[in-house]
């Protein structure tokens, strides 16, 4: 056969309606008071009490054993639990990192002793994460990293910087990237994880402000920081893999398509206030819903697949590649069929989440690796040589 | 990827090796031309795809749309130069009508002829492909409010060629005040009658086609040289590639997708989502893909225009994206925003 | 490129000159935060531009709208923080109809406002920027198919700020029955009274920021490494670049089209087309410039965003896009399509 | 100042009016019964006859000097002239390619006995040339030219494959660029222009069918074939700079961006006829028109340019981009506005161009030269290094 893709189908059970029903109502409560600018910022927005409430519920590290606290749940429930999340904008960023990617590393290759150390905080929405990769030298090409981890008695020194830590200074831990060995002439080797207690001595966080004034992401010292032995992830000189494999497996999340989705309830509220929208209105919203759709069950596919134990990388890559091009739009499409306010109106949903996400968006081809690195990856899964 | 292998994919092996072994330039050019390739139509008779969706006791392989995808997503990956899609439809309804299915190839309308007290047909279709081919026309008849499938003899058809960028020979038809050859209710036909279920049939076989481009892309990337090196060493043709490998994995899942919906009843939506997705993947990979292959790509020798047509053809039948994405558009604004993201996830 | 250098350019010089030297990242920021750089105010006032478009025996310069261009272009390209285009819009209204400059910075409506047989204003414009450090605002007032131009002081307004992507100062206005300060005919002024002068002014202004992009894109593709080389190198940075430029290009031809218009009396045109074409310039060309600069360019710190939002608010002041091109677009279907082409080339 | 770019304007003087009435006038009886298809292929349509009547009107070589059969008439003539035939794609192919191309080069380069053999049949439409670049092996990459001519006595014998020459098989000659020299290091170097006879014994001209089973394009064998030595033109070795100044020269011409002009008028007529249009298409429709009239004030800017002595190559270079991407985005404007019909109609005008343009705009950003290849260009002019 000819693809060199594999989709095949997953369908969500109707088993699941009831817990989507319950996440809904929490969300209809919890969210009561959240404005279209708090919603635009999703899962990156911070929000530890409200994660303690997901937390709660069950809704964090819902996957996991249940010796770490995780309630032995399917990957569905997990996903169905997200995306309801998704799509009134909730704001994860307390739990997300942990939830998404650290945990399941800790699981993966984490100690027992990380483990039990770890996990039955983030499942409580106790234990925030953030992730270090990029350098300020180092940010599409991952593998320049500098900083260092010199190995000492009973441990390891950091010294070094990181850069755009998605909230850093609000976290409680940081899974960060450092070298640990390598003559330099490969640069992706000698390269090793560790978990980071982010009130260690020796680390400074300077918050970085965006371009809306607000700091959501930083720039990390490390001043010779102590990290214990027992707290290196996986192996040591093989943090390339296991931090690359990570991205992998979070392209194809329904955060990579549904960061704008919060906009459109309102865009459609506004047209239906005007009439029955023209035909104008209709193509074009028509047409985002048609693509949603399709992400949305890309997105099912690969959880699928990853669920049976196989690695679609490649079409997790394009999951991010086409989820991108779709947030991307919303705010195009709403400027076109709102008549493109000039103000923005604080207090009006719409407005708020407009012009949030007017200021955002463009970023959002680079979190995670930039569309540029993306489509390389892409034409080399190809096999374009 | 999977390990058990189902009816439908050792199906879809057989067509694709078949086609590929037997789908030449010169058969696509013969059958351009005027002529029937009754050989190829045999051949894929003998796999049984033809009849995948005819139900078993009516003698037919009583596959669903989901099973019978990726055979016609290979078929569509070849070009494959027969009415398989259209018989398939034609099979599909006429089974679910409970209408003896006549066998050989079939062609469908996907408008809606009127039926008169007498039982007498009328209506016009401006594109049905292959129908000069074909035995019968499979199209719906309303009659006050009432569907019904009727199965139409060509010789009652007032034929006249018609072009299309696809070049498969097509004609408009006119039928005035002929009885069918047989009739029956068809509950199951919604408002647009056999149009879902032929745009499911189209964005499957775009996907075919999107699935081919990309094959070929990735090849003449690695092997045609400028400046001294293979293109698909500049980022420019990787990205390109890359985008049309987009379009292809979206395609290819608005195929199935619209498929899986026709099983449970739910086609309507299925092919409005599907066919507007693959619409635009059709229009965007075509692009591309002509930009990979630059002036080679233009000429009649090369393979890449028998793909390319049919994908600017398949977009326009059985509604455009921007017919099906209206549609769904004006659905959408029928009930308040907050209807939305449950009409989407349930 | 020119040898002789006209007037228009040697004011654009100095501007150019003072404003690359006075406006910093401090002083954008002291004027977001509210306060008027009346300093560089006045330093403008000095060379002239401000005055630019009065006619000279009103005291001014008395130039056109396409010399004032490269100036105003200027100033947009450092994002000059002061309500130079609508003072410049001001003045060249309040001298076609003949009304006294009272000069300092004015602050324009787009909008029209209604006049009463006593003489009285009223009427409000959701968006007038700079108004909080103007002493008057020009508007278009009308009475019974008259139009007028009304100086109106700014203590006989009702103002809200309101909140803009560029977080230049700015109001709601209204205005609730007072006289203005002087009232003129303005036979001039078309049905849309203002808004092509100041539509002309914001392209020009966009221009001048995607000037500056440009510039910025350049400077970092040479100097940024990744992977061992300039940024520069890879292919994919120098497409956004080149998309980049074209988009200047094409805004700046666009802002001056609009300027050369209005001299001859056919503002709304020019506007129509300098608006629809500038405003699409605006969203791509900052979208190529974030892409290149990456997370850099989304910090506070770093000066792009003062440059791409004022895109993001630019093409929606004055008519968006989208809002000309329906304008032009339903002039074009008001006659046959044989009138197209002479429409555009006489 | 900022910009990189010079667009100083260029108004059309009202003086022109009565020639633009008189083009008007001649090809509204010209093209009295030129098909929605035939149209479509706009100035590559090869008709001899066309181009003699249009060089009776003394409308080709409109510039060049009295002495060799050209008008001595100002750019800006010429400019009408040229506007006025593609917004009703006239078909130009038999004379275009030397009023464009050859006849400046002879003009530019040429020895004073080319042209006077040359110019005068050029201008009266009996001459017609067609341009020898692109080999099997040297596509975008131009400098790769393998075809060589070797000097011999009283000439030059030419040996070598030329491909993609547009109406090769219909020209009476070719300007073709050979290798005569350089040691194939630096590979621009040692390649001459040859001005050559089409009917010379050892060519063989194969016409190559595109997609639509037209054959515009073909392929050359030059098999040993004499050309004497006054047929060099310009200077030996300096072929490259020659011809890519020409390509740098023809980027900004009005053929760059109204190929697809003549389905708007039809278009407008058929939206008029269900009703007056509504939001979508008045929109696409008002954008479409304003960057086409953008992209013609920046035409038009360059040939002032041009006429002042200035070379705006990187101006030039923009005006083809840019007018690439409105071309091609015309038969999208016509399938959505129209509303996608599936079949070709012949001999409604609209149908068959549409059906032509959807065909043919992919190779648009071929011709003279790819899209990445101009864009690198582009990005070089700007001082990327």
């Amino acid at each position: 056969m000819t693809s060199p893709f594999s989709f095949k189908p997953l369908e969500l059970p109707a088993a699941l309606q009831p817990l989507r029903q319950r996440v809904r109502d929490f969300l209809a409560e919890a969210g009561r008071d959240w404005s279209g600018w708090k919603v635009g910022h999703s899962w990156t927005g911070f929000d530890r009490d409200f994660s303690r409430a997901v937390g709660a519920e069950g809704w964090i590290g819902m996957t996991w054993p249940k010796q770490y606290g995780g309630g032995e749940r399917s990957h569905l429930e997990r996903y169905v639990v997200v995306e309801e999340m998704l799509a009134v904008g909730a704001p994860l960023g307390a739990h997300w990192f942990g939830d998404r990617q650290s945990g399941p590393l800790l699981l993966r290759l984490g100690t027992e002793q990380q483990r039990q150390r770890f996990l039955p905080e983030i499942v409580k929405g106790e234990a925030s994460f953030c992730i270090g990769l990029s350098e300020p030298n180092a940010g599409s090409d991952l593998a320049a990293i500098k900083s260092r981890a010199n190995k000492v008695d009973g441990g390891w020194r950091l010294t070094g910087t990181k850069i755009w830590t998605t909230n850093g200074h609000l976290s409680d831990f940081m899974i960060g990237l450092f070298r640990t060995g390598g003559d330099g002439k490969v640069k992706h080797e000698g390269l090793s994880q560790f978990l980071i207690d982010m009130r260690s001595s020796g680390i400074d966080v300077r918050p970085i402000r965006d371009l809306t004034g607000e700091a959501h992401f930083n720039e990390i010292f490390f001043d010779d920081v102590f990290v214990p032995a027992d707290m290196l992830v996986g192996v040591e000189g093989d943090g390339w893999n296991q931090a690359t494999s990570e991205l992998a497996f979070e392209r194809s999340q329904p955060d990579r398509f549904m960061s704008c989705f919060p906009v459109l309830p309102p865009l459609i509220d506004e047209i239906r206030q005007g009439g029955d929208g023209d035909r104008l209105a209709a193509r074009r919203l028509g047409a985002t819903v048609a693509d949603l759709v399709i992400l949305r069950e890309m997105s099912l596919s690969v959880l699928g697949q990853l669920a049976e134990g196989h690695a679609p990388a490649r079409e997790a890559a394009l999951v991010k590649d086409l989820g991108n091009s779709h947030e991307q739009q919303i705010p195009n499409l709403v400027r076109e069929l709102s008549d493109c306010p000039a103000t923005l109106a604080r207090g009006n949903r719409l407005s708020e989440l407009q012009g949030f996400l007017t200021q955002n968006v463009p970023s959002y081809s680079l979190r995670g690796g930039t569309r540029e690195i993306l489509k390389g990856i892409i034409a080399k899964g190809l096999g374009l040589r | 990827m999977s390990n058990e292998q189902t009816i439908g994919d050792l199906l879809a092996e057989q067509v694709d090796r078949l086609l590929g072994r037997e789908v030449t330039r010169e058969r696509l050019i013969a059958v351009e031309d005027g002529s029937f390739d009754q050989g190829l139509w045999q051949a894929l008779e003998e796999l049984g795809i033809t009849l995948a969706l005819v139900p078993e006791d009516a003698g037919g392989v009583g596959l669903g749309w989901e099973d019978a995808e990726p055979a016609l997503r290979a078929a569509g990956s070849w070009a494959a130069p027969v009415p398989l899609a259209e018989t398939l439809v034609a099979g599909w309804a006429l089974g679910l009508a409970g209408i003896d299915n006549p066998g050989g190839p079939l062609a469908v309308s996907d408008l809606i002829f009127q039926l008169d007290h007498q039982g007498r047909l009328s209506g016009e279709d401006g594109l049905v492909p292959w129908i000069g081919h074909c035995s019968h026309l499979v199209a719906l008849a309303e009659r006050g409010g009432e569907r019904f499938i009727a199965l139409i003899p060509r010789d009652d058809l007032q034929l006249t060629a018609v072009e299309t960028l696809a070049r498969i020979p097509s004609a408009r038809v006119v039928v005035s005040g002929f009885a069918p050859a047989a009739l029956a209710p068809a509950p199951f036909a919604g408002e647009l009658g056999l149009k879902p279920a032929l745009a499911a049939a189209r964005a499957v076989q775009m996907a075919g086609i999107l699935d081919r481009l990309l094959a070929l892309c990735v090849d003449y990337g690695n092997t045609r040289e400028q400046f001294g090196k293979p293109i698909g060493k500049f980022q420019a043709i990787q990205h390109l590639i890359a985008d049309l490998a987009a379009q292809a994995a979206a395609a290819q899942v608005a195929g199935l997708y619209a498929c899986r919906q026709l099983d449970r009843g739910n086609g309507e939506h299925g092919a409005a989502v599907a066919k507007a997705r693959a619409g635009q993947a059709a229009s965007r990979g075509a692009e591309s893909a002509h930009q990979v292959f630059g002036a080679i790509g233009f000429t009649d020798e090369h393979i890449l225009h028998y793909y390319s047509r049919r994908l600017w053809q398949w977009r326009d039948e059985a509604g455009s994206e921007h017919w099906w994405a209206e549609r769904l558009g004006r659905q959408v604004l029928a009930a308040p925003g907050a209807q939305l993201w449950p009409a989407i996830a349930g």
